[in-house]
């Protein structure tokens, strides 16, 4: 019974993760600039390993592979944002400007805001 | 359970793909650097799946050493592209990178 | 890349683990994939991450290049000398079985010195590319300067 | 007098990194190493030796490696910024999918921390979180990018420096 629904629970996170995976590539197209695209291979990079690994640590319980799965997670989280910030710094220093929205046009006053 | 993950390892190989899409298309070689550093990710989380799939629980290595050479050639091609020269210990460049 | 502060602690807290895990991958090769090839890369990476933060000086300040040559050959000169130690002893080339007068002992033996010479060998080839592919351009310029003068 | 004071609580300090920068190694090595037999202990014992050695050549041995960093508030610290991720996630992914809201800015947060690690810390942290990325550190100021106005709004309240604050609560050091 409890077995059944780990095994659910460890689906549902490994789908999710493969569709942020997905997500977050689509950003990595769609998105207009060079530093909006930053944020897309966040998705991409950030809750995508989260979920998979939770999902695989589900499947494997308490083992010397759960804790590499861990250590490679806790690798991933750790270098994934510096690599990141060394990019955006070059490329900030290297003069590639970002496209601002004006807050003018943004479309709050209709938008049903939910606070977190 | 074996088909789940492999429709996640299909999810993953269409990321690689939509990166892949981004690191050609360019414009800026820092938007290559930064798809190339996703596929990077990606490929780490590949072959942690195919550790399960298989049954190899030997494999992970393989995904750990993976996840830290990701990181060095990322720093490694960012600085060759920045500075043109591997050896300075500086940041700042003083001859500027053509945008193709 | 020193004057980028994230960057610069980060990798003072990963170049050790990098360094530890080439050296796991060196002497587990009998219970996971790796072995002393791998392992010499993985070793060599954590230095050239040193390397391409502070600089080339400072890297080969800490193993210099005249320690690289001669342990680039005492890694070959190891890995030979067990292999020819097999044939003094009656066997064939890397043959471990003579070495030693239990078998798994022997083989044992063997097998971690020889893949110990292939990893230091390995590293320390891999650290000389990255030192001579580093010191291009700036060999480069100098070449340049003394064109430029008459 | 007080010069000689100094110097031995400087060699002091650096023994104290040094010792759990050994202790975190082992712990490693123990962990991803899976086979307790005395030959490969052993080897671990030099290998530990060998790295730790090199790291002290490096100079690379620093606040990095301070114990109190390690100490239990750093689970925690974990745990709310992985919900935090989880937040922030549903937000980009809404916007990737729904372009036309993006409204990206760029503004600078001040980094009320004094170490360099904690600092380091507080930037990682907003890159890790999707719809912000830090683009520079300067002394005290982050210039941070983001993707719309809630991403920018969550981290002018300031949530995530005082969570780095606290953590680092216990170390007063400068590097």
């Amino acid at each position: 019974m409890i077995e059944t629904v780990i095994d659910i629970v460890s689906w549902i996170c490994l789908l999710l993760g493969g569709a942020f995976g997905i997500i977050g590539g689509l950003g990595l197209v769609r998105l207009p600039d060079f530093f909006t695209r930053l944020h897309a291979a966040g998705v991409a990079e950030t809750l995508c390993p989260l979920l998979i690994v939770l999902g695989l640590v589900l499947q494997s319980g308490l083992s010397l592979l759960t804790l590499k799965l861990v250590l490679i997670l806790l690798f991933l989280l750790f270098t994934a944002p510096t690599a990141t910030h060394a990019v955006a710094r070059a490329a900030m220093l290297d003069g590639v400007e970002p496209s601002l929205g004006n807050d003018e046009s943004e479309p709050t006053s209709g938008e049903p805001s939910s606070n977190t | 359970m074996t088909l789940v993950m492999v429709v996640t390892t299909m999810a993953i190989f269409a990321t690689m793909a939509l990166a892949l899409v981004r690191a050609l298309k360019g414009p800026t070689i820092y938007d290559r650097i930064n798809a190339v550093n996703v596929f990077g990710t990606k490929t780490v989380l590949i072959i942690a799946l195919i550790t399960y799939i298989t049954g190899h629980a030997d494999l992970i290595d393989v995904a750990l050493v993976y996840a830290l050479i990701n990181f060095i050639a990322v720093v490694t091609v960012l600085k060759l592209a920045k500075t043109r020269d591997l050896a300075s210990s500086a940041d700042v460049a003083d001859g500027a990178v053509e945008h193709d | 890349m020193i004057d980028n502060d994230i960057l610069r602690i980060v990798a003072r807290f990963l170049i050790p683990l990098i360094m530890l895990f080439g050296l796991y991958i060196q002497f587990h090769g009998e219970y996971s994939p790796g072995g002393g090839f791998q392992a010499g890369v993985v070793f060599a990476a954590g230095w050239i991450l040193f390397a391409l933060i502070y600089g080339l000086d400072a890297a080969l300040r800490v193993v210099p290049e005249r320690a690289m040559y001669i342990l680039m050959v005492a890694g070959v000169m190891l890995y030979c000398a067990v292999g020819v130690a097999g044939v003094m002893l009656g066997g064939h080339f890397l043959d471990f079985y003579p070495l030693l007068p239990g078998e798994h002992a022997a083989q044992q033996f063997g097998i971690i010195t020889v893949e110990f010479g292939i990893g230091v060998t390995v590293a320390t080839v891999v650290m000389l590319f990255f030192t001579l592919f580093a010191r291009r351009k700036s060999q480069w310029e100098a070449a340049e300067v003394e064109d430029d003068q008459p | 007098m007080s010069k000689w004071k100094e110097r031995i609580g400087k060699i002091l300090r650096s023994m104290r990194y040094i010792l759990s920068l050994t202790i975190v190694l082992a712990a490693l090595w123990l962990a991803v190493s899976g086979v307790y037999k005395p030959l490969i202990m052993l080897l671990g014992v030099g290998s530990v030796a060998l790295v730790v050695w090199l790291a002290t050549r490096m100079k690379v041995v620093g606040v990095e490696h301070n114990p109190a960093l390690y100490a239990g508030r750093l689970p925690l610290y974990w745990g709310w910024l992985a919900w935090q991720i989880v937040l922030a996630n549903l937000n980009v992914a809404r916007l990737i999918l729904n372009p036309a809201q993006v409204r990206p800015r760029v503004f600078k947060v001040k980094v009320p921390h004094d170490t360099a690690v904690a600092g380091a810390a507080y930037a990682n942290s907003v890159t890790l979180t999707p719809g912000t990325v830090s683009l520079q550190m300067t002394a005290g100021e982050l210039t941070v990018h983001a993707l719309d106005r809630r991403s920018a709004e969550e981290l002018k309240s300031g949530a995530m420096a005082r969570r780095i604050a606290w953590l680092e609560g216990s170390d007063t050091e400068h590097p």
